[in-house]
């Protein structure tokens, strides 16, 4: 059975690395008129289900899957969070 | 020269860099559908532009997990000369074939149209047939080209002269006017240590008919085809 | 079980509301409609027949306002293989090849949400095209939006160009040309009209007919979800204000699987395996097994629990209307099943199932083992409302004297603020988002000539193609402006060399409701109609979007003209590019100084009216075949058909397109006063670069076609002695400068 | 000064619209032998610095970002945290 558990997970540009959509969006929101916003930064989340009980085993997976899959660590970061 | 071509579910441009193939060997590259693990023996791997898997999550990302490519990584290592374009870059970046990553153009949209390119060097399996420094033109279709890379590894890069092509104006000249995608130091193409593999965003395959978008990008494949034959 | 098929009363679904009169009309059936249901199916209807009717006779997909109309355009021609009636309209374009091709809208859903609605616009017209058997070889778009001044026209611009580049680019077919106008008029309710040309072999095309008792019927590609619910039903009723609450209903396309459904479907039909294919469209699987039986004359059963699901808890009605993108119903031959769900399934699609045919004419569908629907077809389609609806013609506006009309006070700043103007000036910053240069075949790109030329993969052969229309000529005189429609977009395949052979159309109107609205479509279609016989220009396939209109306020009728040509030889093809000095340049055609309806007048003095320029179709055709035979004998270097602005920008826009200047004037003799001859938009004209001109003018005489010489290419300026001294570079920037600078600003 | 707050925003899909990238993410993990996964829906997740120290203000205007430019409230919705 699927959807057992519900997994989120955020990728983040790691620090350093240029994010052109953030720092286009920070400059339309400028331009906007918002011009309190700073520094912007775009990253993803990406919410998952999963046919798995053991919150270890779980996070285990969910690592080896940003690792493999969801994020380039030469260039992101992730996080990972178990929800019910 | 023996060519293989990978096709991904959503590669589109196999069609064209198998004609531009043809056009200097005479003869039908092969294609090789991407959950084949395993594939005749060939001189040169190719792994075309397009929008494989959709470019969904990042370009390239889901097509470098791929049966194929585990063997493209395998036979690259065997100095399998691997040539990537657009996509392709994109993909062989994510193998961890070629060093640095393909993000998102600096200004969001998607740019198709002739660019310059400066050709850094002729040193190599894929530009032995042009000269350093020749100015090239050739079309660009992405939206996701803008090259980067850390400052040490930019420094390697160019240390070693594993830069293949430049962006750059008409004249020859590097700066940001003829940077389609804001890529660091206007780098279009580069090599890995040993210039066995290469990725460009630009699409040569689009430039072999005076025709049909000039014949600037033929000379890459006739390089190949002096190196490879 | 035929015999008692009508029998079997289907049953209501758990929670099913009664069909009281406002259900009736939030279907968008009138009562008189309603009527005409119950007597066709002897009792009440479930909800999912309810929902299955209204879907069958929304103007969408019966054309019901439209029909009687369109039967006056012109469709036969020798060349002809398929007219309306099909996904496409089909065209021999020899050695054993077709051309498939269709325009379709995509108005209402870009207006709610421009990215999703522009690019489903492009699935769309892409699988009615390769859903023929064709694989397709380029899009065009013909997109009008507001005022650029309007608060929500930047906004629009920018999500409809990224959504029909977000979906071409990514199907890998080339986007080669289009059109892009800007006017108040649009302010509530844009047109997005999509394009799309392909190729097959004239002896492997499909058609939807439904043929074999007991063939399977599956379905392939995408699970089914809950979008563009009443999606048929709304592109068919009017705007108001709370159209925009019916936001949920927006389909969101996935180009990547539809690539994938155009390689499964080539890949089965390369087999033998298929009898009939039809693409899921509007009101998805409804109209898609609906049509497919009615036109083979049978029936059909579905098993609606076989339909793959997006979601859970859907039920028929849902499945029945939804219009969730990237899905096809296809009639197998029998015992194909496995071979076909082998081919799907390598592409990672979905596969089913879902019915058979029958001989009863019924469509029957069941669900948890109930009938839940049970209608008998042909009634549906031979009783569907047609409607001979009240239409007033507009009457012809009166002529304006070109006299009357003031001078610019200054020649260089007029035309500079003409090239510069929203419709004049250049799209690159569109087209440069369209990938135009894949598969290689691009010979003619978005503003190297008049109309696009592509090569046909595997040959020597071009395919040229174009979209026009010229909506305020319509709006004076809807008769002319459908005659300009087709001749301007005649004129555009000619000026590359190729032999124009049909037309696809987009009939964008208000509310056919009303009789001036009614009456400019009849007007519309009358004019093209001439048009179309009188240049041997059959109409193969169109498509008809009514209710255009918000709060009341139509839309300029914008008829849409698309339009396929061939040239045997790509070689031959030319563009508009002035590319060389030293060359002749020669006026084609006969020049009036027709400032009536002109752009000149619009601009510079902020008027809109007079009539609009007549069509001599006798002159269009003349002057035209000439100029084709001229280039065919290669004497052309350069050609451009004169429309929007008239001479003398047309003159610049080659200029600047190829970097050189031209030195001219007015020819000895000229009777109309200069500004109406530079800016005039009368039409069957050309301008004609050439190293060859006294041939061209004798040729021309020979042929008693009108044909004088301006002058002469070259130099850096485009110089008209007297009157204007401009430096390309200066009309460059101004021209290339107005749409990203716009699309940059805010407000 | 700018930079005084911190704001993240998620925007996701509405439920029962279509998402693409979800669905190839989920297919692929699959691919990849990620059995365990069901059902993937991508969102964006957007970090903005912000020259402001009312929360209650800051609140509003991120709203009136979220609706002006950061969502497509047509097919997404979206919240707002703040931290810090
Ligand atoms: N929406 C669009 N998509 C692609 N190309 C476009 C679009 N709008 C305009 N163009 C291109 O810009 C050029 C100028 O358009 P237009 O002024 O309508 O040409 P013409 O008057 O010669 O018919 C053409 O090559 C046309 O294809
Ligand atoms: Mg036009």
């Amino acid at each position: 059975m699927k959807g057992e558990m519900k997994a989120r997970v955020h990728v983040t540009l790691k620090n350093g690395v240029l994010d052109p959509q953030g720092k286009a969006i920070g400059h339309s929101l400028n331009r906007l008129g918002f011009a309190e916003v700073g520094d912007v930064r775009q990253g993803k989340f990406i919410e998952l289900e999963l046919a798995e009980t053991d919150t270890a085993k779980a996070r285990a997976r969910l690592d080896e899957m940003c690792r493999k899959l969801l994020a380039n660590t030469v260039i992101e970061n992730y996080s990972i969070e178990l929800v019910g | 020269m023996k060519a293989a071509i990978l096709v991904f579910p959503g590669s589109n441009r196999e069609g064209d860099v198998a004609k531009a193939i043809e056009l200097v060997t005479g003869r039908k590259p092969q294609m090789i559908w991407h959950g084949d693990g395993d594939f005749e023996k060939t001189d040169l791997i190719v792994v075309p532009g397009g929008f494989s898997y959709g470019d969904y999550l990042r370009c390239g990302a889901m097509a470098a997990q791929s049966p194929v490519m585990a063997e493209v990584r395998k036979r690259a290592a065997q100095g399998v000369p691997v040539l990537g374009i657009c996509n392709g870059f994109q993909i062989v970046t994510e193998a961890g074939l070629l060093p640095g990553t393909l993000m998102r153009n600096e200004k969001l949209k998607f740019i198709c149209g002739d660019v310059h390119l400066r050709v850094e060097t002729s040193q190599s399996l894929f530009t032995n047939r042009y000269q350093a420094g020749q100015v090239v033109k050739v079309p660009v279709a992405h939206a996701e080209g803008n090259y980067f890379a850390d400052e040490d590894t930019l420094k390697k890069l160019e240390d070693r002269g594993q830069i293949a092509f430049r962006y750059c104006s008409s004249d020859g000249t590097i700066d940001t006017s003829g940077n389609p995608n804001g890529s660091i130091r206007n780098i279009a193409g580069v090599f890995n240590e040993t210039k066995t593999v290469m990725g460009l965003m630009p699409h040569p395959e689009n430039a072999v008919e005076p025709m049909f978008g000039g014949s600037d990008g033929k000379a890459l494949f006739e390089s190949l085809v002096e190196a490879l034959s | 079980m035929t015999i008692a098929a009508e029998k079997k009363l289907p049953v209501k679904l758990p929670n099913e509301p009664a069909i009281t009169p406002q259900i009736v009309a939030e279907h968008g059936l009138a009562s008189d409609e309603y009527e005409r249901l119950l007597k066709i199916m002897g009792r009440e209807p479930t909800m999912v027949e309810l929902g299955i009717f209204s879907a069958m006779w929304s103007e969408h997909c019966s054309y019901k306002s439209s029909k009687v109309w369109l039967k006056k355009l012109p469709t036969q021609a020798p060349w002809v293989i398929q007219g309306p009636g099909e996904n496409a309209g089909v065209i021999d374009i020899g050695d054993g090849q077709a051309a498939i091709f269709k325009m379709e809208s995509h108005n209402h859903p870009s207006f709610i949400e421009p990215y999703q609605g522009a690019a489903t616009g492009v699935g769309g017209i892409l699988r009615d095209v390769f859903t023929m058997g064709a694989r397709p070889v380029a899009n065009l778009n013909a997109l009008r939006f507001g005022d650029p001044k309007h608060p929500k026209t930047r906004h629009l611009v920018s999500g409809v160009v990224a959504g029909i580049g977000g979906y071409g680019n990514c199907m890998g077919i080339p986007t080669v040309g289009g059109e892009t106008n800007f006017h108040a008029a649009y302010n509530g309710n844009i047109l997005v009209n999509a394009m799309t040309v392909g190729i097959a072999p004239t002896d492997k095309i499909f058609y939807a007919a439904a043929a074999g008792l007991g063939n399977p019927m599956v379905y392939v590609g995408s699970k089914t979800g809950r979008d563009g619910i009443h999606g048929a039903t709304m592109s068919s009723t009017e705007f108001n204000e709370d159209s925009e609450s019916k936001r949920p209903t927006v389909q969101v396309g996935d180009p990547f699987v539809e690539k994938l459904l155009l390689e499964a479907c080539l890949e089965l039909m390369a087999t033998d395996a298929i009898v009939a294919i039809q693409d899921m469209g509007a009101a998805g699987l409804t109209s898609s097994s609906f049509e497919m039986a009615a036109k083979g004359g049978l029936g059909l059963e579905m098993v609606l629990d076989e339909v793959p699901m997006r979601e859970t808890g859907m039920n028929p009605y849902e499945l029945m209307l939804s219009e969730s993108q990237e899905r096809m119903l296809i009639v197998l031959k029998p015992g194909r099943e496995d071979q076909a769900r082998r081919i799907f399934e390598k592409w990672e699609l979905d596969f089913a199932v879902v019915g058979h045919l029958t001989d009863t004419e019924r469509m029957v569908l069941s669900w948890h083992g109930d009938i839940v629907a049970n209608i008998p077809i042909p009634p549906l389609v031979t009783e569907a409302p047609v409607y001979e609806r009240p239409w007033k013609l507009t009457d012809l506006p009166a002529v304006l004297d070109a006299s009357a009309v003031p001078p610019p006070k200054d020649w260089n700043a007029s035309l500079l603020q003409l090239m510069s103007c929203p419709d004049l000036a250049s799209k690159a910053w569109i087209w440069h988002q369209y990938d135009h240069l894949i598969m290689g075949n691009t010979a003619i790109r978005p503003q190297d000539g008049d109309a696009a030329v592509v090569r046909v993969p595997g040959g020597h052969k071009g395919l040229a193609m174009t979209s026009d229309c010229t909506p305020r000529y319509v709006q004076a005189h809807p008769e002319t402006g459908g005659r300009q429609a087709v001749a301007e977009a005649w004129r555009n395949i000619t000026a590359t060399g190729a032999t124009p052979l049909a037309v696809t159309d987009n009939m964008n109107f208000g509310n056919p409701q009303k009789p001036e609205i009614m009456g400019q479509f009849a007007g519309a279609i009358m004019g093209m109609a001439e048009s179309c016989k009188a240049l041997d220009f059959p109409v193969v396939s169109g498509n008809v979007s009514l209710y255009n209109e918000t709060e009341g306020r139509p839309i300029l009728p914008t008829p849409t003209i698309g339009a396929v040509g061939v040239i045997d030889d790509i070689g031959k093809t030319v563009g508009s590019r002035l590319t060389q000095g030293g060359l002749a340049i020669i006026l084609v055609g006969e020049t009036q100084g027709w400032l009536g309806q002109s752009i000149y007048l619009r601009e510079l003095h902020g008027r809109e009216e007079g009539a609009p320029p007549p069509v001599d179709l006798a002159a269009e055709r003349r002057n035209g075949d000439f100029v084709r035979g001229q280039i065919d004998a290669r004497r052309v270097a350069a050609c451009h058909d004169l429309s929007d602005g008239g001479l003398l920008v047309g003159l610049a826009e080659m200029c600047i397109a190829g970097g050189t200047g031209a030195v001219v004037r007015a020819p000895a003799g000229t009777a109309a006063p200069s500004h109406a001859f530079f800016y005039g938009e009368d039409q069957a004209r050309y301008i004609i670069a050439t190293g060859s001109g006294d041939d061209i003018l004798a040729a021309a005489q020979a042929a008693g076609v009108p044909a004088v010489q301006l002058g002469y290419s070259g130099g850096p300026s485009l110089v008209v002695e007297g009157l204007v001294s401009l430096a390309l570079a200066e009309i460059k920037a101004a021209h290339e400068a107005w749409l990203p600078n716009y699309m940059n600003a805010v407000e």
